[in-house]
């Protein structure tokens, strides 16, 4: 009877995934996308993992939401007025093409999406981890299996990952290239986003500390504290308080670096102790991980905001260079 | 069936009409104004009722706590919602009539 | 596996680059670069002590936090890891002399380029993560790493073809590896483990592991520009600025294959067929002409260096079907398998040195001249005798003449082509190597050639032209090891396996 | 049919669609969206094969893992978007312009 | 019960899947802001029905997270759009 539910849903991934890629117009495929976490949220759900909903329910919905939306104003309403001509020539190509390349193209992955169908649906049951992880679960210092498997059994891969998000925030300076990131921004006017935000602020720092604690016994942890307090960061940035650029250049610095530099430097530690890299005394491991935990959330907040920011930017210096010509 | 579960499935009922009257306002209403009207008021009384109703089936403090806590956040910002999308809409429906007065 | 010595060298070897690449964060420009030219002599150091540990002790081993397999994460050395961390120092450390130099005099107009160093030290730290992981997830992450890192490190210019082709190249990259995750996600459903060892004794063939070795290779060729999806390459790479162009093509293009090497052999010899060999060899053997004729065609001396790089990547491919058997050949009656690995390694370190040496080299010819026209190379070798003889060398051993490394490499791998019988491979070694021969001598000719109009050659540092030149001898050099090196990789267990397919009909075609 | 086929199945399609996407599709902003529609089959499938090897509680490596994954897949998707809006800036092209 | 909280999920659900017609319709930007967050909403009651349904508390930190993430979207629309033409064709 429940698998109505997963039925309808999964139709309703496949549909929004189809359609978001379809859909003649920008601004609907990017809502469509949006409503296709949605439905991926739920999914998580459905298959019981309320760990990785969390998770896509803050990236899908606020952080990606904003990356998109902010660069969606780029692209959205100039398209029709300054590219013409582009978007001339894109239907005409478009209609151009042959017949047969097309015919072999959409031939071609009909025949994959059967054998993936096939290599799924054949699968042999391989068991997973679950036992293993569950026998050793009382050594890891945590209670909630998933934080345990992230921050303990494979910290390793936990600690590259905070890497790559730090290269993606020096990835995207890389690209904006030599932008003047530290304006002071202009406080909001309008009274009422001002008191959203300043309402908000609180109850995004409170919740996403209270996940960070429940995350060593429940569903919850560093990535989605980290997001929340990212939010944060990002609704500073547009009531027109960007504390981000206006936060001394060392403090920034150590906020995104703490993090990953901690975590490193303790399993150093450790490992001139004797033991292997990111290895923990059991009994101070549960202790240990909630400090990890925590400088990882503020490392993972201030990079995602300063993400945003640095985005923001480049959107900004597009409007500057619009509305001069 | 005991009294708390009727009670929950009336809760229910009440709610999912709500949303569907919600859903087809936004669907069926002229303008983004009125859109905006059945959305934030009719939704929310629809998810105030199924609070209500989850509250009662679970029926535990803590969690209907937390259901409470929602409802309010959800009241709080759909309220905000409804207003910053309204002003945004005016300004550029102003913007835009300013252009072509032009 | 587990039962190996352990050693702290692997934690080392990426923790290192990391803490370093992290520190410089909160310096400026120029104390990122102290940092930086720091960090790249102390990790080079490292990796040496590391392989000189491996020379002695064998495979080490690094159980992460203590937890076994499958469950934990296992780093170990091997002596085939070894070769290949050997190969990104000693390549590494001159690149960083190199950018030392040019960011130095390019100061001006680059404003040093302060993410240049951590990104640089960010994307070594991926290099040798890769290298030493033993747990497919794991790569999965060293990938996204070493990935994200080299794009944003190829876009640095800010230009617009730059940025470009850098987006070209990083949606390919995205996808790449994506595909492999999928890949992944099969292989963990169907066998609840992610480690290499384990895997390579429990895997079962099937249509599930067939397909998950489909979409593996599939997303390893997108990474490794592998034809037909080397479409992202050349731009990417010729838009770079000199050093970023020089550590993409040499080292960043053979991580990709290095995965794809270890699990074909490690992992997937269960659903290995012949055919499949002989699949990805054609795919070599079209990217060795077409890259080699594309190279020949193209006009700016960058883009030659980029196209090459498709068809050098061919050669890499085209050690897979030797390493196949045919149905019905042992493993201990191939006597071509050890020829064909030693090809596949030499191709890989030779190159790294030779195409190093060639794109430090056009960078310095594009400082001096302005830009990178193949017909302002008249007269170079009255104007800079240094950097003509490194593009002279490094010439020599892409197009495979003794003594250089790049010969070993060929002459080894028709030596495996004719063992095997698979003689179909060999005119098209031959005519890669006539093709390399016909654009490298077309710049010789160029550079011997007396001036016509003249083209002002600015003064560029000696050092910088020292550098390229070294790493152009060190792709000489690398052939007198060449006993010692071989002797080595043998104590690996994967150097000079081959794959014995099982037939159809048998517990393969009834599954 | 189980609960986790049903979405091990809808973890393909997502894969092929994306996967498609990323070639068919011209515009930037689709082509970010279709590596992201990729990344979510492949993250259904991990969780799909989590859920069928639950005991007491569901596999907690493969969600471990996914959660590794998302945040690894937004932050490739950053660094995309600030590439595309930058040439767009630039030059004024939403595709790459030589595709045929 | 347990086949009426799976009607009601049900009903839910195709709630959202109605909505996704104003998506696709607009016509201004606000309009499809306008059905996220009637996404939003419905997905909360969905995930408290889940809640009773599945017994797992835990669902309403996930329901939480909906909630105060989804201001975030308004907010980035009001501030980042502003002066902007929208789309309107």
């Amino acid at each position: 009877m429940s698998l109505i539910i997963d039925g309808l849903l999964a139709i309703l991934a496949i549909y929004l995934a189809l359609q978001s890629l379809l859909a003649p117009r920008l601004t609907q495929s990017v809502f469509l996308f949006f409503a296709f976490g949605l439905a991926l949220a739920l999914a998580w759900i459905r298959l019981a993992a309320v760990d990785v909903a969390i998770t896509e329910a803050a990236i899908a919905a606020g952080f990606l939401g904003v990356l998109f939306l902010d660069a969606l104003r780029d692209f959205a309403p100039r398209i029709p007025a300054k590219n013409e001509a582009v978007q001339k020539q894109y239907s005409k190509s478009q209609t151009k093409s042959l017949f047969l390349p097309r015919l072999t193209l959409w031939a071609g992955l009909g025949l994959f999406l059967l054998i993936a169908l096939e290599a799924v649906w054949k699968i042999p049951e391989g068991g997973g981890l679950t036992a293993a992880a569950g026998t050793l679960l009382p050594e890891s210092g945590v209670e909630n299996p998933v934080t345990a498997v992230l921050l303990n059994f494979r910290a390793y891969d936990t600690w590259l990952e905070m890497g790559v998000i730090l290269i993606g925030l020096l990835a995207v300076f890389a690209a904006g290239g030599k932008m003047a990131y530290r304006k002071p921004g202009v406080a909001s006017q309008d009274p009422l986003l001002r008191q959203v935000i300043l309402f908000f602020t609180p109850v995004l720092f409170l919740f996403g500390a209270f996940l960070l604690y429940i995350g060593k016994t429940g569903p919850g942890g560093a990535f989605q504290a980290g997001v929340l307090w990212g939010a944060i960061g990002i609704l500073l940035h547009l009531g027109g308080w960007p504390f981000i650029a206006l936060m001394p250049r060392w403090l920034g610095q150590l906020l995104l670096t703490v993090g990953l530099g901690f975590f490193l430097v303790l399993g150093f530690l450790f490992m001139a102790a004797g033991g292997a890299l990111f290895e923990y005394p059991p009994a101070y491991a549960g202790i240990l991980i909630l400090i990890i935990e925590t400088l990882a959330a503020i490392s993972i907040a201030a990079a995602l905001s300063a993400i945003f920011a640095l985005l923001n930017q480049i959107g900004e210096e597009a409007d500057e260079i619009e509305s001069t010509t | 069936m005991t009294i708390v579960e009727l009670i929950t499935v009336i809760f229910l009922v009440v709610g999912c009409f709500f949303f569907l009257a919600g859903t087809l306002g936004v669907l069926r209403f002229p303008d983004l104004f009125s859109r905006l009207h059945a959305l934030t008021k009719a939704d929310n009384l629809g998810l105030g009722f199924i609070a209500a109703g989850m509250a009662l089936h679970i029926a535990s403090p803590w969690a209907a706590l937390k259901i409470l806590l929602i409802w309010l956040f959800t009241l709080l910002a759909s309220s905000s919602t409804c207003y910053l999308i309204a002003h945004f809409q005016k300004e550029q429906d102003q913007l835009k009539n300013r252009k072509e007065g032009e | 596996m587990t039962h190996l010595p352990t050693s702290s060298f692997p934690a080392l070897l990426v923790g290192l680059p990391i803490l370093l690449a992290t520190l410089s964060l909160f310096f400026g420009s120029k104390g990122r670069a102290v940092v930086g030219l720091a960090g790249s002599l102390l990790t080079t150091a490292l990796s040496l002590i590391a392989i000189a540990e491996v020379t002695r002790r064998g495979t080490v081993i690094h159980i992460l936090g203590g937890w076994d397999p499958p469950l934990g994460i296992l780093l170990r050395i091997d002596p085939l890891a070894a070769v290949f961390i050997g190969m990104l120092a000693l390549v590494g450390v001159f690149i960083s002399l190199y950018a030392w130099w040019y960011f130095r005099v390019r100061e001006a107009d680059t404003g040093g380029l302060p993410q240049f160093w951590p990104l640089w030290l960010f994307l070594w730290a991926g290099m040798n993560g890769l290298f030493l992981s033993n747990d497919l997830f794991n790569l999965f992450v060293t990938l996204e790493v070493v990935g994200i890192s080299a794009v944003a490190l190829a876009v640095l210019s800010g230009k617009t073809t730059a940025l470009t082709a850098g987006l070209r190249y990083l949606l390919a990259a995205i996808t790449g590896s994506m595909a492999y995750l999928f890949g992944v996600a099969l292989i963990y459903g169907s066998t609840g483990t992610l480690d290499i060892s384990l895997l390579g004794q429990v895997l079962e063939p099937g249509a599930t592991t067939t397909f998950a070795l489909l979409v593996i290779t599939l997303g390893l060729m997108i990474k490794m520009a592998g034809f037909p999806f080397h479409f992202w390459l050349p731009p990417a790479h010729s838009a770079a600025l000199a050093p970023v162009s020089a550590l993409l093509s040499a080292l960043v293009v053979k991580g990709a294959f290095y995965i794809l090497l270890r699990l074909w052999m490690e992992v997937f010899g269960v659903s290995l067929t012949y055919a499949a060999g002989q699949l990805i060899g054609v795919a070599g053997a079209v990217a060795v002409i077409w890259g080699s004729w594309q190279a020949f065609m193209q006009t700016s001396l960058k883009l030659i260096v980029a196209h090459s790089s498709v068809a050098q990547l061919g050669y890499l491919l085209m050690v897979f079907p030797l390493l196949i058997l045919a149905p019905g050949v042992t493993t201990d009656s191939a006597d071509w398998l050890s020829p064909a690995w030693t090809a596949g390694i030499y191709q890989v370190i030779s190159h790294a040195f030779a195409k190093a040496s060639f794109f430090l080299s056009a960078g310095i010819i594009i400082m001096a001249l302005g830009h990178d026209r193949i017909e302002s190379l008249r007269n170079l070798v009255g104007n800079m005798r240094i950097t003509a003889m490194a593009i002279g060398l490094a010439g020599v051993s892409l197009i495979g003449l003794p003594p250089s490394g790049g010969f070993m490499a060929k002459w080894m791998l028709l030596k495996g082509i004719f063992l095997s019988g698979q003689w179909w491979w060999a005119p098209v070694v031959l005519t890669g190597s006539l093709l390399t021969a016909g654009y490298v001598f077309m710049l010789l000719r160029l550079a011997f050639a007396p001036a016509r109009e003249m083209d002002t050659f600015r003064p560029v540092p000696k050092s910088l032209e020292v550098v390229a030149l070294l790493l152009a001898i060190g792709s000489f050099l690398i052939v007198f090891p060449a006993d010692f090196l071989i002797q080595f990789l043998e104590s690996s267990a994967v150097f000079g396996s081959g794959i014995e397919p099982i037939m159809e009909g048998g517990e393969y075609g009834n599954n | 049919m189980e609960t986790y086929q049903i979405y091990s199945l809808t973890s393909a399609v997502l894969f092929v669609i994306g996967i498609g996407g990323v070639f068919i599709t011209r515009h930037f902003i689709k082509k970010i969206i279709a590596t992201m529609i990729m990344g979510g089959g492949v993250f259904l499938s991990f969780v799909s094969f989590a859920e069928r090897d639950a005991l007491t509680f569901a596999d907690p490596v493969p969600h471990a893992l996914v959660i590794t994954g998302i945040v690894v897949a937004v932050a490739s998707a950053a660094f995309a978007l600030a590439l595309a809006r930058r040439i767009y800036q630039q030059t004024g092209d939403i595709s790459f312009s030589n595709d045929k | 019960m347990d086949v009426f909280f799976i009607i009601v999920i049900v009903f839910l659900l195709l709630n959202i899947v109605m909505g996704l017609f104003r998506v696709w319709r607009g016509p201004a930007v606000a309009d499809r802001l306008l059905t996220t967050q009637l996404f939003g909403t419905t997905g909360m009651a969905i995930l408290m029905v889940l809640a009773g349904y599945l017994g797992e508390l835990t669902l309403l930190n996930v329901a939480i997270t909906f909630n105060v993430l989804a201001i975030l979207l308004v907010i980035s629309l009001v501030k980042v759009w502003k002066n902007k033409k929208g789309e309107t064709k």
